[in-house]
């Protein structure tokens, strides 16, 4: 398989230079909080400015091949190589995982949340940052797969240290879910090596060695590799019935640890399909889309159900997640570079969009101290900008088009037409089965407009409830509502009692987000025309679906 | 030769011994039975030493004899030890840490 | 004084006096340790007491020089060294687990200092237990020799029966002594029946011999009966269930350090012996020792994470993990007589070399820990981030590592683990795969539980004020932190010298 | 495929190629209102007017330049361009009839997928240039209009720049080249209106009835998805044979298709069906037309604009554009046919909206419903294969309803202090406000279907068509229509303008409530209120807010701060407003009366492009494409004779007739038994209310279906993952710990101990043995030592004896 090796010691640098951020900050005395701050930032800038080059000589004519790619023996004992690459697919999610921390960590700038103590809870989020890189850039499965655990860690100590009052619960819960899926996921990756070896000596854990040559596996052995894999994934994606960690963890995470959560880890799911199951065993994918694809719908319409049964934000972005990735699958389950284009497509916008939301959250929390919707309402009122961010964002979720949120939703219901209708070497995705999802899928959209719109309605119209009326800002913004949402450079009726409008670092955190949803909205073939060569590589075991 | 008779008087010996360690709660006879079961051990290696015609037997008893010796002392060390903390040598006296 | 009796009893067998050849290169490790011995004594005798901590000194530099051998005959590296017509051999195996005993010895060394020194116990007689009985590991990682086995092992033994009891005030202490003394001497005993009766059947006590007769012969009752109990005699020392029993109560009672050097060195102390058994002894024999070891196996890594759960003490609950971490070394024995026993072997290796440095590591932060709070209960771990986020960051990277979660070396020990049952393809090896597969995650309950301690609850006692750590203990934390991860991220760096072909030479896989 | 392709000569022009700017100006001037909009003198709205009129030049540019494509397209030799197209337009000549002219297509690649490629560009023929001349001039005097309706509104930036966000949204589906970019401006159109419905979201009313408008659409919506994708495939194939770089969704490629005969007859229906659900959500027919009537719950400029003249054209024009798709897919005017989908619908929404009018107090609402069955109309001229009068009806409808909108606005502004009820606050105010009146008058007369007035041009000739492509059941229905038409109109001409004066027409209680009418909505309030609940028991209690001066004592500023905290702001804004209230109801201000002196001109004479009896046929000529059956289904419509129209002539004369008498005789002064017979007889008592409660078609929607799946199912479901799917994983560890005899209590810190410690408990549940034989006994130690040995060796002694 041709790959391109330019500059090759890119990939390992962007990755890994996190890890020295924290090596410094480990020898910083706990008391100063402020060169902490400035030193984790500076190293998440860094990486991001390492990450901007990687985009910046990332070969857009081919994007389907992997570049950058270093490989070296890692642990020949058993095989396994330090291969790492990136191609058209992986690209966006591993800058979007850069971009991320770095706002992220702007936002934490005035955001530490209780019990404090930014050393630690930066360094845990440098670390997050190597792993979640680094499960973008994998393309050996062990390496992918230390990658994979290796965020699970810092997460889980995010959630249980820094989170809300069930967070021990929460973290576990999320630890044992996630540390059960990779579990089976590692016994599907080892027993996968095996098969393969038995006709080749010379097998690798190599992705794209195993693409060549795991697919003439026996459909059987496929299906029961494929189901191991199946699992591990779902769990992160998640995919009903493994999603109830979500809501726990998202709700009980702090603020950052949510949106790093929506916006990249859930994405590792995801992508581990489209990267490993997927490519690898062509013949189970077809065995199982029909069955993907049925969770999947099932996860939109349920999500969506279980949106509008909460009282708490919070608790409702999360599961509006478990709808939002079920489009995702979809797209993934009909196994045609359409759909496949409008899942990772969907993973950027999810992750850029809930992300969002989930800042919006936390900071409503920091306003209001509470999340519960009926006690909130008229944030446009005393906080016109805020309530037109969690609009605008709203919107973009339910799928608006021009916003990025569409351009996820709409291919992967057209593609659900469609599935892949079977070549000379595999047979097709029944063609039924997937119209009645994509119809189903339809419903969904309606639905997410449902709770979102019902969110929106019962928290930032109407009049703020008395308990938070006293302290409001003078509302003299809201006549401005409109512009004071997009304008960043005035802020308005802040510092009025303690529920003011954006604050700096926010606008500074969240205007990246907000743009990048228009800009993507408006201009989807930036992501498209990276992207479809990829996949087109990617399904190239399907051929023309 | 009377290769089994050995053997025989061995196992029986072994068995005393584990019985020994099993129902005495006195230390020290405790550590009696174990050199029992040491000695059992020896008359075994003799025996087949005598049977294979070659010494490795004859030097096996020889080290298991030094190194009983050495138990011993630890073993009375530590009994005295233990006499001198609680004024007394059973074993049941011995269960502060258990679960 | 090995080679000597030997040659007597040589001379007394066949009439012609031959000297054997002593390799001394080889015997530089042991003859080095020898001498330190002697060295500290002497040191301990000589200096007032002021001075005493020269002993702990004088033995960290001396088991540091016997690795220099070690390195050169590393560097060497031409084929196996065998003295004593191959009842005494020095090859990658021996070498490596000498090395891994020796930096073991060193870091003990490097917790022991201020424990003991505070403590006011005996050190130069301390340092010479200590030296003794890592001695007696270097030596068991060559004996190819039922007695040169059983010497090396009660050479091991012994003196941490006396470290055991080493806080002589401290009835705990004693009780910890004489449980360990009472029931290890018993096993031993059992032990040497099971050995005695093995010479009789094999009419020799070198392995090779005995592996050739057993796969010559079929075996009978008696063999089956001497196995058993042989193996009885070593699972008694790694502590494996149902033979753990002394463990907790002893690892509770002992001082600290010995602790740590009880659950890590003598552990695989007992495993070396443990592979000199089963794959150079009795490959031949599987049907006996396969379904045996595979019961033990089992047992101990489930009993073993069952009974760590509940526990509220820490080093308890330390005793009964290094239990089950016991039983996932097992795991690999269970297919040692398959096509994957290479496999399982460099597998033992490795998992040995990571669960001492890790096991190592969590005996050093709770050293330090205890420094502080002067108690050994888990609840007193609480809040631990805010007054030693360090040691709270390593000890994580310990409790991940023998959690099996990357990057730390947990996770790669474990995967070979798997990787080598599975290979196996056999029932033992895949019911034990599934086995050990439940208890990684049961595992991580109380691990977990640790972390929430230390990470999420509040500090027992409002005080947050930072700890201080001796030097001596950072010195030991760094380095099987370091160690913890670079088997993790690098393990090529060490398996380099873990591929095991001479064993293989010397008959372990060959038949 | 575009004229080059084809080498044809065909007249094209900078406007033409250039069309795409058309909503790209207004676009561009959101972002700038937004930004800017606050700071500039007039709050941003200059920018918006300013865009419209940039957009409306081009449109009329395009228009021109179109023209002159058609006449080149005529075939005829003499080139006298457009102006002379204007000319023709009066001269008594028939045409020879033209043949197809080639739409202006020009696309950018957008973004291409998985081998599909999405273009951006526009599709510009007759169709489109008629709508983007249509939008842009009706937004750009409603702009005019809102510059004094909302002076001094608090969000008046806001308003202005969501209403040219519309207008941009509106033009970029109109001239959309694809169903991708139709889909873009058809959602930003829905969610526009969402933001111009909820504008005074204060209120929960304002904000449930948006929140109503926007997910009924979006319901409708499923079907635009759905049906975009069921065609698309089919489409894509055609489109490679076309090889024109053209994909599936190409709305020019589509329609080829469907009428090729090559794409599968199931394919083309389930589309079509699926397309037409949107139009339904999108154009409020039956059953998805009650967010509409609610919707105006908005400002009336904005009822004005979107809910009567173009955003809910959006699915007639959906249906119109993909005309040649419907056409093979319901396979209207297949010799035998006589119902179809799209003729079915729209009947019934013609019937059932007309007879909601009668019942309605508020004026608005009342054109709201007249709207709902004008698209009625609409809807069934295309589903009976009028083509050409259908989307003429859009034009012409387009003027007159939106000057009759503007009128209710000015009277509620100027007439009746900002109430709606006709009941209560108005009545004689001809007098008053005789330019509007005028207007009003004309505009009904239009409406109706007055001979010589522009509707009656329209209509007409749906209802003519419907008779002659055999569609009788319709013809029936259409007629009915219109008499019923007729009539509410009338009535509510009578309530409004005849009549004496009451409430605040009378000029009664001013002083009580200046901030109330000082503020333009403050006492829209309650009347919303009922809009949006719908029912008679909300309606009664909102006519006190503004109904007799007793119980508008209700209406103290303090009240009214309750309703519109900023009701200080307003007033300040516009004190001059609050100053002429005293003068009592009165003539509006030139800001508004001349969009509507326009808009009433245009009532009479934008039927005269296609007044077939004059033998003028442009707007056909221009508009409609010819039917070559390649791009377009050939359809034949009836020519025009003075005999078919008689019939609904004298229906309108009786409807107008028949209701004048009624509303003597219930409204008038004089004592008539059949006042309030409805409040009488039981059986009308009944049918009135079933009328005021909208065939309780609302309570079906709001009580039964959303609040069903909003509390019990999405409960129901919720519960199941706290307590299946969350329980089964959480069981895992309970079964495990049964074992150890404990029992699951319930989700909380001990659930987790629980599931991390199951298997500890499982331990302990399988016996205190092994802690038993942790006894701590060293004598125990060693019999469990040498036991454990000893089975194992006996076992293995005997196995290998």
């Amino acid at each position: 398989m041709d790959v391109l090796r330019n500059n090759n010691w890119l990939l390992t640098v962007g990755t890994f230079l996190p890890v020295l951020g924290v090596i410094v900050m480990v020898f910083i005395p706990k008391g100063k909080e402020l060169l902490i701050k400035q030193v984790a930032l500076l190293t998440a800038t860094a990486t991001l400015v390492i990450g901007a080059v990687t985009l910046a000589l990332f070969k857009y004519g081919s994007a389907g091949k992997l570049q950058f790619v270093v490989d070296t023996s890692w642990i020949p004992v058993i095989h396994s190589n330090y291969t790492i690459g990136l191609d058209g697919v992986s690209l966006p999610l591993y800058i979007l995982s850069m971009v991320v921390t770095v706002l992220v960590m702007i936002y934490s700038w005035d955001h530490i949340p209780a019990p404090g103590n930014p050393k630690a809870f930066l360094s845990l989020m440098l670390i997050l940052q190597v792993g979640m890189a680094g499960t973008f850039i994998a393309q050996d499965l062990i390496l992918f797969f230390v990658f994979f655990e290796l965020v699970l860690l810092p997460m889980y100590f995010m959630i249980g240290v820094w989170g809300g009052e069930q967070r021990q619960y929460a973290s576990l819960k999320f630890f044992l879910y996630t540390m059960f899926g990779s579990a089976l996921m590692l016994v599907a990756f080892l027993a996968l090596f095996w098969q393969v070896q038995k006709t080749n000596p010379d097998a690798s854990f190599s992705i794209p060695y195993l693409i060549d040559h795991a697919g003439d596996l026996s459909r059987s052995t496929q299906i029961w590799i494929f189901a191991g894999m199946f699992i591990g994934f779902a769990v992160k994606v998640p995919m009903f019935p493994f999603h109830t960690w979500l809501p726990d963890a998202h709700t009980q995470a702090p603020t950052q640890g949510s949106v790093i959560l929506a916006a990249i880890l859930l994405k590792l799911g995801t992508y581990g399909f489209i990267r490993i199951a997927i490519p690898i065993l062509p013949k189970a994918a077809v065995a199982w889309a029909p069955y993907i694809g049925a969770l999947a719908v099932i996860g939109i319409i349920y999500g969506a159900l279980g949106c509008l049964a909460q009282t708490d934000m919070k608790r409702l972005i999360a599961f509006s997640s478990v709808a939002h990735m079920g489009f995702v699958m979809l797209g993934i389950a009909t196994l045609t570079p359409l759909g496949v284009n409008a899942a990772v497509f969907g993973m950027v916008a999810h992750g850029l969009i809930t992300g969002m939301l989930f800042f919006v959250a936390g900071s409503v929390k920091d306003r209001y101290h509470t999340l519960e919707i009926k006690r909130l309402g008229g944030m446009l009122k005393q906080m016109p900008k805020l309530g037109w961010i969690l609009g605008f964002c709203a919107m973009a979720s339910l799928g608006l088009p021009g916003l990025a949120g569409f351009w996820g939703e709409f291919p992967a219901i057209v593609s659900a037409y469609s599935p892949f209708g079977g070549n000379s070497g595999l047979p097709g995705v029944s063609k039924e089965v997937f119209r009645v999802f994509m119809v189903i899928a339809a419903v969904g959209t309606v639905l997410a407009a449902g709770y979102l719109l019902w969110l929106f309605q019962r928290v930032a119209f109407g009049e703020p409830k008395d308990e938070f009326a006293d302290h409001a800002s003078d509302g003299h913004g809201a006549v401005h509502a409109v512009g004071a949402a997009v304008n960043e450079t005035e802020i308005h009726g802040a510092g009025h009692g303690d529920i003011h409008d954006v604050k700096l670092t926010e606008w500074i955190a969240w205007s990246p987000f907000l743009i990048a949803i228009v800009v993507l909205g408006v201009y989807p073939n930036l992501l498209f025309k990276v992207i479809d060569p990829a996949s087109q590589t990617i399904l190239k075991a399907f051929g023309k679906g | 030769m009377l290769i089994n008779q050995f053997l025989l008087l061995g196992a029986v010996l072994f068995c005393i011994g584990v019985y020994g360690v099993i129902a005495r709660k006195n230390a020290v006879l405790v550590l009696l039975s174990i050199e029992l079961i040491l000695n059992a051990v020896n008359l075994n290696l003799l025996a087949f030493a005598l049977r294979n015609h070659n010494p490795d037997g004859h030097v096996f008893a020889l080290y298991v004899l030094a190194i009983a010796a050495a138990e011993v002392g630890v073993g009375l060390g530590l009994v005295l030890l233990i006499y001198r903390n609680k004024k007394s040598i059973s074993l049941d006296e011995l269960s502060e840490m258990k679960g | 004084m090995l080679s000597t009796v030997l040659h007597f009893s040589g001379l007394a067998a066949t009439g012609d006096f031959v000297r054997p050849r002593i390799d001394y290169h080889a015997m530089a490790p042991e003859m080095i340790l020898a001498a330190g011995i002697c060295v500290v004594l002497l040191v301990d005798l000589f200096v007032e007491e002021s001075k005493r901590w020269l002993t702990a000194t004088i033995a960290g530099l001396f088991l540091i020089g016997s690795l220099i051998p070690i390195v050169t005959l590393a560097l060497i590296g031409d084929d196996t060294r065998s003295m004593f017509d191959g009842r005494y051999v020095v090859d990658q195996f021996s070498l490596i687990m000498k090395a891994m005993f020796l930096i073991i010895g060193y870091v003990v060394v490097l917790l022991s200092t201020n424990e003991i020194e505070e403590g006011g116990y005996h050190q130069g007689e301390y340092y010479v237990l200590l030296l003794a009985s890592v001695l007696g590991m270097v030596m068991m990682t060559s004996s190819r020799d039922l007695v040169s086995v059983f010497v090396a092992f009660e050479f091991l033994s012994i003196p941490t029966y006396m470290l055991a009891a080493w806080r002589k005030r401290d009835s705990k202490s004693n009780e910890a002594g004489v449980k360990y003394f009472l029931l290890g001497v018993f096993a031993s005993a059992i032990m040497l029946y099971g050995m005695s009766l093995l010479y009789g059947v094999s009419q020799s006590t070198k392995l090779t011999d005995i592996s050739a007769y057993l796969s010559a012969h079929s075996t009978t009752g008696v063999v089956a009966l001497s196995i058993v109990f042989i193996v009885v005699g070593f699972a008694f020392k790694v502590s494996a269930v149902p033979f753990h029993s002394w463990a907790p109560d002893t690892y509770q009672g002992a001082p600290t350090p010995v602790t740590a050097f009880l659950s890590v060195a003598s552990k695989a102390g007992g495993f070396v012996a443990l592979v000199s058994m089963v794959y150079l002894t009795f490959p031949s024999a599987k049907d006996v020792w396969q379904p045996f070891i595979f019961v033990l196996a089992a047992l101990t890594m489930t009993i073993g994470n069952v009974l760590a759960l509940k526990q509220t003490n820490i080093v308890r609950m330390l005793a009964y993990s290094s239990i089950s971490q016991g039983g996932f070394i097992l795991m690999p024995f269970v297919v040692a007589g398959t096509k994957a026993a290479e496999t399982s072997l460099k597998t033992i290796v490795v998992y040995l070399l990571v669960y001492a440095s890790t096991n190592l590591g969590v005996f050093a932060v709770v050293i330090a820990v205890a420094r502080r709070t002067r108690s050994g209960e888990i609840s007193s771990y609480g809040g631990m981030l805010t007054w030693a986020p360090g040691l709270t960051a390593l000890m994580t990277f310990f409790l991940a590592s023998l959690a099996g979660i990357p990057p730390f070396g947990g996770w790669f020990a474990k995967l070979n683990a798997f990787r080598a049952v599975l290979e196996a393809g056999t029932g033992f090896g895949y019911a034990i795969a599934i086995i050990g597969a439940v208890n990684t995650v049961v595992a991580f309950g109380y691990y977990g539980n640790l972390m929430r301690e230390m990470w999420m609850k509040p500090s027992v006692d409002g005080d947050n004020s930072p700890v201080r750590t001796p030097p001596s203990l950072l010195a030991a934390l760094g380095i099987t932190g370091i160690a913890t991860l670079v088997l993790g991220i690098l393990p090529q760096l060490v398996l380099r010298f873990g591929d095991l072909n001479d064993l293989v030479h010397t008959g372990a896989l060959g038949k | 495929m575009s004229a080059a392709q084809l080498g044809l000569a065909a007249e094209t022009g900078w406007f033409l190629e250039h069309a795409y700017l058309i909503p790209i100006v207004p676009a561009v001037a959101f972002a700038l209102i937004i930004f800017f909009g606050k700071r500039l003198p007039m709050k941003g709205s200059e920018i918006g007017l300013a865009s419209m009129a940039a957009s409306l030049v081009l449109a009329a540019g395009t228009a021109y330049q179109w023209i002159d494509r058609v006449d080149s397209f005529a075939g005829e030799g003499d080139h006298e361009g457009a102006l002379g197209g204007f000319a023709r337009a009066f001269r008594f000549a028939e045409e020879g009839h033209a043949n197809y002219v080639e739409p202006v297509i020009r696309k950018v690649v957008w973004w291409q997928s998985g081998g599909v490629e999405i273009g951006l560009g526009q599709h510009i023929d007759g169709l489109a240039v008629m709508l983007l001349v249509l939008v842009t001039f009706i937004s750009l005097l409603v702009q005019i209009f809102s510059l004094e309706y909302l002076r001094g509104d608090r969000r008046y930036t806001h308003f202005f720049a969501a209403l040219t966000l519309f207008s941009a949204g509106m033009l970029a589906m109109v001239l959309a080249e694809n169903m991708v970019q139709l889909i873009l401006g058809w959602e930003i159109m829905g969610l526009c209106s969402f933001m111009l419905i909820g504008h005074w979201w204060e209120e929960e009313a304002n904000s449930r009835a948006a929140l109503k408008a926007f997910f009924t659409v979006r319901v409708g919506d499923i079907g635009l998805l759905v049906g975009t994708g069921v065609i698309f495939f089919g489409a894509s194939a055609y489109a490679t044979k076309l090889g024109n770089g053209s994909s599936g969704f190409s709305i020019d490629t589509i329609n080829q298709w469907a009428l090729s005969g090559t794409g599968s007859r199931s394919v083309l229906l389930w589309g079509s069906v699926a397309l037409f659900i949107a139009c339904i959500g999108k154009s409020g027919q039956f059953p998805l037309h009650t967010w509409l009537p609610d919707a105006m719950a908005g400002p009336t400029p904005v009822s004005s604009l979107l809910h009567s003249s173009t955003m809910v054209v959006a699915g007639v024009f959906l249906v119109a554009r993909l005309y040649p798709l419907f056409h093979t897919g319901l396979e209207i005017n297949v010799a035998g046919q006589h119902f179809n989908l799209i003729a079915v619908i729209g009947g019934i929404t013609i019937l059932i909206a007309a007879a909601l009018a009668f019942v309605q107090n508020d004026i608005k609402k009342v054109l709201a419903y007249s709207t709902v069955s004008q698209l009625g109309y609409m809807m069934m001229g295309l589903g009976v294969g009028a083509w050409t009068p259908a989307v003429f009806h859009i034009f012409t409808h387009a003027f007159f309803k939106c000057c009759l909108f503007l009128c209710a606005g000015s009277v509620s502004h100027s007439g009746s202090h900002h109430s709606f009820d006709m009941k209560k606050d108005m009545g004689g105010l001809l007098r008053k406000m005789p330019i509007t009146a005028a207007c009003w008058i004309i505009s009904t007369f239009a409406l109706c279907g007055v001979p010589f007035f522009s509707g009656f041009f329209s209509k007409d000739e749906i209802i003519d068509n419907a008779h002659h492509n055999g569609y009788n059941v319709f013809f029936i229905i259409g007629l009915v229509g219109a008499f019923m038409t007729t009539a509410y109109m009338t009535r509510a001409t009578y309530l409004t303008f005849f009549g004496k004066a009451r409430g605040a027409a009378a000029g009664e209680h001013h002083d009580e409530i200046t901030v109330v009418h000082a503020d333009p909505h403050g006492a829209a309030a309650p009347v919303l209120a009922m809009a949006s609940h719908g029912n008679v028991v909300v309606a009664d209690a909102s006519h006190g807010g503004s109904e007799a001066p007793d119980e508008a004592a209700a209406y103290t500023p303090d009240d009214a701060h309750g309703h519109d905290p900023h009701g200080h702001d307003a007033h300040d804004a516009h004190g001059h407003d609050a100053h002429d209230a005293h003068a009592g109801p009165h003539e509006s201000p030139a800001l508004i009366t001349v969009p509507l002196v326009i808009l009433a001109f245009l009532a009479i004479v934008s039927g005269y492009l296609n007044a077939a009896f004059l033998h003028i046929e442009k707007f056909t000529e221009w508009v409609a494409a010819a039917g070559d059956g390649i791009h377009f289904p050939e359809l034949d419509h009836a020519p025009f004779k003075w005999a078919n129209t008689i019939p609904s002539i004298l229906l309108v004369l009786a409807g107008f007739l028949v209701s004048l008498a009624l509303c003597k005789a219930v409204f008038g002064e004089r004592k008539n038994p059949l006042q309030g017979l409805t409040q009488r007889v039981a059986p009308l008592r009944w049918g009135h209310t079933f009328l005021v409660n909208k065939y309780y078609l609302d309570v079906l929607y709001e009580k039964v279906i959303v609040h069903g799946v909003a509390y019990p199912i999405s409960k129901g479901i919720y519960w199941i993952n706290q307590n299946v799917i969350d329980r089964a994983v959480n069981e895992t560890g309970i079964e495990t710990r049964r074992l150890g005899g404990w029992i699951y209590r319930n989700i909380d810190q001990r659930v987790v101990d629980g599931a991390v410690n199951a298997s500890g408990a499982a331990a302990r549940g399988s016996g205190g043995a092994l802690q038993g034989t942790q006894s701590g006994k060293v004598n125990q130690y060693g019999a469990l030592l040498f036991g454990a040995a000893a089975i194992g060796a006996l076992v293995l002694v005997i196995v290998n004896f």
